[in-house]
């Protein structure tokens, strides 16, 4: 294991987002993630799309593209497949990656690239200087909706399970241990790992997740998933989650019999309690939970292509190029 | 068109000579059109191919042109329906799949329709009798039975009953019901056999490997194949056969191959000649899918095939693929085409090598899918947003796209630049045989990789080869080439971002120039031009092989013509002006509304004439024929 | 209500699918449905895009377009907007819908534009001659994947539900009084309406929903969902689904308590019970749900937008030209 | 430069005069560039936007410039950061922003950094001293003081403590913390408009209306305003006024309009001389996003718009719209029109209505997103796969946008085509008083709106006017009228699938001449040339006003040079060829390597000379002129 610290993953770009922006704490959190887990900078490559949140692979020394509006995932695509042995990351904004990109994010995650999704979600387009987004709530007045946004959102982790995520997760900006413990996860697992990040824009839709980090409200609202926890959340743990006729139901604990309560399978291989968890809420309004929702093994596309390779290699010989163009029969003039 | 002006032959429309054989008369002729024609059931590729790898190994020469409906299955015996392979044998170096059959196959009402126009006075016409009733001639629009109505008076026709001679052929193989008369294409293809003189062989090998696992209709198909040969041989009422001579080709190994093939090989070879894995992304679409197909099938070469979600994610994932080292290739087709152009600049911008394959075909919008065109040279030129240059090349046959692909992998990675390669529906889908070259005599292409620093210590991924102006390729994996790249303008040398106004305009002139420079790594323009011609016939693509044709055909008139090919369009070779100012006239001949003829204009600031053609389908050698005939005054 | 015949919704166009294929069936009960619910023709717009299914338009004598692949919930949402009096269908293949246009039902099932969506899912790339597509099953051989596809498939039904369905149906090309039923609810309900139509491809992929609709296998696959009944199937009705622990589970019906069955509320305001539902099978594969998975109400985005123009002109009066030029302060030259 | 040879004003390199008032000096100018500088979060653009409120209204003529950084908020302090607005305010008609300020606002050191190269020698030079601290010296790169070591001494150098007297104004307002400072940009604004001799009332009405809810930030900017403006009358440094009279314009009334909102309001006005509702559907993108923040304001016009998730559903959207029966629109940058040439090629084929509107940035690929350019001319007229040829139009100035958006509307809805409509960053955001037009003299558009069947009792959606070649428009809800459209080739007349090759040449044909055709409908280029120059300037989209002012100058100089712009790129107007003709030398300066010229050289096979400039800024009008005195051999 290399021995790296946060400086080694810093670049000599100056950093430019807008003071304030959970970017910036993400950034760090990332950095200090990949220095602390020793993992070589020289096999990792960050994709990202076009957004504030896209020009990450600016500033982490590391392999980067800064690619276009939406088309990280399919870039990323190409850079696993070459080389299965990397350590692929994609970084982009709820635009760049639910809006033009959505087609390709949910297609990446469906086959299972061993990618490391990051989605900024901050709920608006930072970059274009402040229109809704997927992810915006209906009614909030923008530069593109002044009377209100009439465009029903998204839950990015539902739209994740509906597509066969195989790993879905979700963290605060503001919240690094948090953060950082998804990150080691998602960097564990192989496939295509989703991490939404709540994140922060303080210049057009600022305290957008104030329920999930506000001093006051989050401890009514944090509803923390651990893998074989149960399901309990609030300032003195009052409240639980339980199951009501398929979907998941929130109740005082003490209404409820201690084993109805949910114990959190992030392994199920039935995406189904997982989605439900996702429906407690849709954007941080009320209790919302964090962490991981799903993480299953499945087989990992650009692994299974390169074995095919290596496979037909091996009962076929290496290529051989005489071979290949007479393979169609041929005949002599002499 | 003929040379020596001797009696022509209605069935070839040139000159030949007659004898018997055994009673039959054969005809002599130096080349023939046959053409299959049938519902797109009735298996006329199939049908096709099999003669032609009968004629190839021969030792005919031969070009194919395979039509298809635009439908998988167009109701069976309509028009839309109708399918067909055309194929000219020769014994000597034609290059085209000719323009009007001298022998024609129609096994229904309404091939006869779409077909019969072609068919040259007093050719060979073949037809399923018993396809005439009247349920398919109401579908094929015929008020009366043209068998007898005297329609076909003019013709040599044979009215066979296919398709009792197919049942009783059959009988016993174990095929029963409806699959009985599915070998009739195979009885049709053995009376072709024995008209050309033909045996069997390499047909009946073909079927026995091809049908080992289904026995029934393996036999079913022999069966068939023989009755229909013995047909010919035992029927007073089919008194003719015709005898093409082995070509006298070049010698060499040969082999028989469409343009997707070759080119798919191409590709192949440009990533064992680079030492590079090929990584080929495409969404399937007409008539680029084949590559997929065939680049797939060839994993043992190091070759990761993507069939991506669409053709962004398919250019995107090549380019990806680039960053990470792979010689990366995507095709498409004109729609495609259109998609990609946000991330080929992208391509363009971070300098990364790639190939984009488009296949053309008839358009704009879905177009006529199945047909060829040649009318995305704007785009593959001039379809990006901002200062976008980059090479493109042309394919000008099915085997020449073999090396046009080596020579985009090269200039892709050698100038570290995307590169667009134009083929077209005619060229993919069609065939001809191809002298083999000599693989160990291939170039090596080389990309400029960089193994270590560049500066001091330091990475700058701009920091360009002062000969090619190519940046250095780092690919992820090697410690202390960390670097990023991305579509934001870059400083010069370091890559950076940035906004700096004498930069980009630095920076777009760099680009510009190395694309430019590259007119002085590619061979000159070569013009065919025997005796100081006053017209240069100039083309590129699939209709140089109508243009050498209709070239040669002027020529036979007495008519001195130059001709030339451009196989790269972006940038025109170094000696183009010359060539252009050294004739008194330039034909550009194209399948589209004079593009190539507008891009001289516009750099060459020098008159063109244009011939236009879009009707989905090549230029005939007749039509190109004419065409100088015209110009020449004559 | 106008009375009309089938052939009141035939064109003069040869219909071109192949022989046996699927969509001559589903062409029949589309027509034969518009002609019994006397839907008035002048009032209905088929919207398609590229692939076999996507010619549906030609045979349907109403407004039509037959558009560019992927496209047509790009382009249907053009015409409900502009006129959402219209009743506006889109029609495409697997590829069509879910490949190339994946993005855009998503956002248009998002948005819940007044459309009717029929996905013919046939597992296959027709009209380009037999590619696997997004819903082929994982190993299947195919032109581009001999050694079979290695792409994970979406589900359709629960890709719908992430991604915020209001209404999810799905039927089958063969059974036409179930495609009947279908299209009357998905035509009444207001919103995105996606009905998920399993179609033989006979040339490509023969046979792909055999278990559904053979005669001896369907008695065993296939689970009829109905509003307010229990979910019970077989050829006895001896099999059963209950909830365990946030997902379905397939049972004896013997062995469970009958209450414990679930009673299939389609009108549920949470997506969770439909989507656990679309969890049963992936792909025909064994038991399978068929019938509305989820129809509730929501905003219809087209209604809401025109309302929103309504409003302002009753709140400003009319749109006036000079005013509006001379709204951002004007000056007299004399 | 000059025509009088007069001596001239450093401030404004303008022949000009002095004079004083009560002690103060008053300089005379004609004309007067000025230029404020900050970092983004200095409020530049609004005290940029509110000077040029107050001069339009005073009567001055004005050209702006707006120039902002590629980050949302680039690190305070640093040059990447920093934001800045020019204006040019004259009393006659001018053209352009200006080339160089004659008084400079510099808020910080970075700003100063970044602009003091364009400050004219002599120029005033207004500086926030108390920025100038280590800390700011250090992020702009100064290694000393240049308010201390003699950087600055060949200016007119006015320090203002800017942030204390903010702080004193603002006091008891009720702002508080960080915000107190955010006020001195109005202490920047009074300060200026006292210098130009303007007073505070049109600010203030402004300031009292926009922050009529944030009763403290309202009261802290009036304060602020007042305490500048103050400051330049009371403080004894500051000896300095300059008066430029109210412009000469022609009579009329007049508005200060940006060229995105100018162009939004020519789309409402089309829609409503078209009777038709508007739709708009955009994806947002930089610099066109403020096109879709307009048209969403205006619903009361029956304006639909629509943010769709990406460019290309933007496209079907509206082209569907288009279908059902709206004035369609859909706009965008180069990376956004590169992905919609798909569905463009779509709306040629079935001939539906569509104006896309491309407002162009610096490319390739994500470029330099922020800054303007001309070079998606080659994708508008030819980036699309096969033939399909459209109208493209082009702005040349922020009002100029409001005739041709309406124009693009006529083109779109007579010809039943989709149109494309060019504009570019500089035209978008920069700003200029619009004389406006007679709203009642507006022209009638009208489209080929089907009622009823058109052949007996059939419709035939593709039996065109034999005028103009348009089909009918039948939109969704009229009985009898139900047809069907798509991208396949469609046969003459009904509209139906067609894989005929003769009907294929004929559609190409027929959809070239119709757009052809356009010729013999739009205005002649029209040449401004007093007294028969040899050398025509020739220029398209914004570079006109440079055009402009730059032949002016030339002219000034004695040199007899002619100037015309082409609105209509394809097809050009009908009398091109002459005006080329005409001519011994043309000269076409664009923002890009050469395109127009390039469709030039193609179509007219003429040579012209080319002038290029990508460097992410308009021409200045010097630059003009210098070639001019170049090709001139002066
Ligand atoms: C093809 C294309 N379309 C549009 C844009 C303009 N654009 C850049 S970033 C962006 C959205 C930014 O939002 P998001 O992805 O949420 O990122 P954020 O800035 O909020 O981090 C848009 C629309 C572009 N660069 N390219
Ligand atoms: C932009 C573009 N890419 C690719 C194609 C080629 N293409 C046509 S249909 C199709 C897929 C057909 O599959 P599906 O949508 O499932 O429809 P089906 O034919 O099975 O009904 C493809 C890839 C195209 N027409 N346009
Ligand atoms: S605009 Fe928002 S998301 Fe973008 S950098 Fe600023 S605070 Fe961050
Ligand atoms: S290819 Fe398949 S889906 Fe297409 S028409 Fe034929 S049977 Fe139907
Ligand atoms: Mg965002
Ligand atoms: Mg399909």
């Amino acid at each position: 294991m290399t021995s790296y610290a946060r400086v080694d993953f810093q670049t000599d770009q100056e950093v430019r987002w807008c003071p304030g922006c959970g970017d910036y704490t993400i950034l760090a959190s990332v950095q200090n993630f990949m220095a602390n887990a020793g993992i070589e900078r020289e096999k990792v490559v960050f994709v990202s799309g076009i957004g504030c949140a896209a020009r990450f692979p600016y500033y982490m020394n590391v392999y980067g593209m800064h690619g276009i509006h939406g088309r990280a995932p399919a870039i990323a695509t190409g850079v696993a497949i070459t080389n299965p042995d990397l350590s692929v990351w994609v970084v982009g904004g709820d635009g760049d990656l639910l809006s033009i990109g959505g087609n390709h994010l949910i297609h990446a995650i469906r086959r299972n690239l061993d990618l490391t999704i990051l989605l900024f979600n901050n709920q608006i387009y930072g970059l274009t200087k402040g229109q809704y987004s997927p992810t915006s709530e209906p009614g909030k007045a923008t530069k593109s909706s002044p009377a209100g946004s009439i465009d029903h959102a998204f839950n990015p982790v539902s739209l994740a399970l509906g597509a066969e995520a195989s790993f879905v997760a979700r963290t605060l900006d503001m919240d690094r241990k948090h953060t950082t413990a998804i990150l080691q996860a998602a960097h564990e697992h192989r496939g295509s790992a989703v991490i939404e990040i709540y994140q922060n824009c303080n210049v057009f839709n600022d305290k957008a997740f104030i329920q999930l980090t506000g001093k006051t409200e989050r401890y009514a609202n944090r509803i923390d998933l651990v893998h074989g926890a149960p399901i309990i959340f609030g300032a003195q743990k009052e409240k639980a989650v339980v199951w009501a006729g398929g979907r998941a139901e929130i109740v005082d604990r003490a209404a409820v019999n201690p084993s109805d309560i949910i114990v959190h399978d992030a392994h199920a291989p039935d995406a189904s309690a997982a989605f439900a968890l996702s429906r407690l809420s849709h954007g941080p309004y009320g209790p919302t939970p964090i962490g991981i929702f799903r993480s299953v093994r499945r087989p990992v596309y650009d692994k299974v292509l390169d074995e095919e390779v290596a496979m037909s290699k091996a009962a076929r010989g290496d290529g051989d190029l005489k071979a290949l163009v007479t393979s169609l029969g041929t005949w002599t003039v002499d | 068109m003929d040379s020596d002006h001797s009696p022509v032959n209605p069935v070839t429309e040139a000159p030949g000579a007659a004898a018997t054989n055994g009673g039959v008369r054969v005809d002599r002729a130096d080349r023939m059109v046959i053409r299959f024609a049938g519902d797109s059931g009735d298996g006329m590729q199939l049908a096709g191919n099999r003669f032609t790898d009968a004629a190839a190994i021969f030792g005919n020469d031969l070009a194919t042109l395979p039509t298809f409906p635009a439908e998988i299955r167009a109701p069976a015996g309509t028009l839309p329906g109708v399918s067909s392979f055309q194929i000219q044998i020769a014994d000597w170096d034609i290059l085209t799949p000719g323009d009007r059959p001298g022998v024609l196959v129609a096994m229904n009402p309404a091939a006869l329709k779409v077909h019969l126009k072609d068919l040259r006075d007093g050719g060979v016409l073949i037809i399923n009798k018993e396809a005439f009733d009247e349920r398919n001639l109401y579908k094929a629009g015929f008020e009366s039975n043209p068998v007898e109505d005297g329609t076909l008076s003019g013709y040599d026709l044979h009215a066979v009953p296919m398709q009792t001679l197919t049942k009783a052929a059959v009988k016993g193989t174990g095929v029963s019901g409806r699959a009985v008369l599915r070998s009739k294409n195979f009885l049709a293809l053995g009376l072709i056999l024995w008209m050309f003189g033909r045996d069997t062989k390499v047909t009946e090998a073909w079927v026995a490997k091809k049908f080992a696992k289904l026995e029934a209709v393996k036999n079913a198909n022999l069966a068939a194949l023989k009755a229909g040969y013995n047909y010919g041989i035992t029927t007073g009422s089919f008194a003719r056969q015709i005898e093409v001579s082995p070509a006298d080709l070049p010698p060499g190994t040969y082999t028989n191959v469409n343009g997707n093939a070759a080119l798919s090989w191409g590709l192949i070879a440009g990533a064992q000649l680079a030492g590079l894995p090929l990584f080929y992304a495409s969404y399937p679409i007409t008539p680029a899918s084949e590559i997929l197909h065939e680049l797939v099938r060839h994993r043992n070469f190091g070759v990761k095939t993507f069939q991506a979600e669409d053709e962004i994610a398919a250019a995107g994932a090549a380019l990806g693929a680039a960053f990470a080292g792979s010689l990366s290739v995507t095709g498409t087709s004109g729609p495609g085409l259109s998609l990609k152009g946000e991330t080929i600049s992208l391509a363009l911008m971070t300098e990364l090598p790639m190939v984009i394959v488009d296949v053309q075909r008839g358009g704009p919008s879905t177009g006529l899918p199945t047909k060829p065109e040649q009318s995305d040279l704007f785009l593959a030129v001039w379809g990006r947003h901002g200062e976008s240059p980059l090479p493109v090349l042309a394919a000008s046959s099915p085997s020449d796209a073999f090396e046009v692909a080596i020579e985009a992998c090269r200039l892709a990675l050698k100038y570290m630049t995307p590169v667009i390669l134009l083929s077209d529906g005619y060229i993919a889908t069609g065939s001809e045989p191809w002298r083999l070259p000599d693989m160990d005599a291939l170039p090596d292409l080389a990309a400029p990789l960089a193994s270590g620093p560049n500066a001091g210590d330091r990475f700058l991924p701009y920091l360009r080869d002062i000969e090619t102006m190519a940046r250095p390729w780092a690919i992820p994996g090697i410690p202390g080439l960390e670097h990023r790249v991305g579509g934001l303008e870059k400083e010069e040398v370091t890559g950076n971002v940035s906004y700096d106004p004498a930069n980009h305009q630095l920076m777009t002139d760099v680009r510009a120039w190395k694309i430019a420079n590259i007119a002085n790594d590619i061979p000159d323009v070569e013009v065919d031009d025997p005796d100081g011609a006053d017209l240069l016939v100039l083309s590129w693509g699939s209709t140089f092989s109508a243009v050498r044709a209709g070239v040669g055909n002027a020529r036979n008139q007495g008519v001195s013509v130059a001709y030339a090919r451009i196989r790269y369009l972006s940038p025109f070779p170094a000696n183009m002006a010359t060539v252009l100012s050294s004739y008194r006239q330039v034909l550009v001949p194209e399948l589209n509304m004079g593009q190539l003829s507008r891009m001289i204009k516009a750099e060459f600031v020098t008159p063109v004439l244009s011939v236009n053609k879009v009707e989905g389908q090549p230029f005939t050698a007749t039509e190109i024929a004419d065409e100088i005939m015209k110009v020449m005054g004559q």
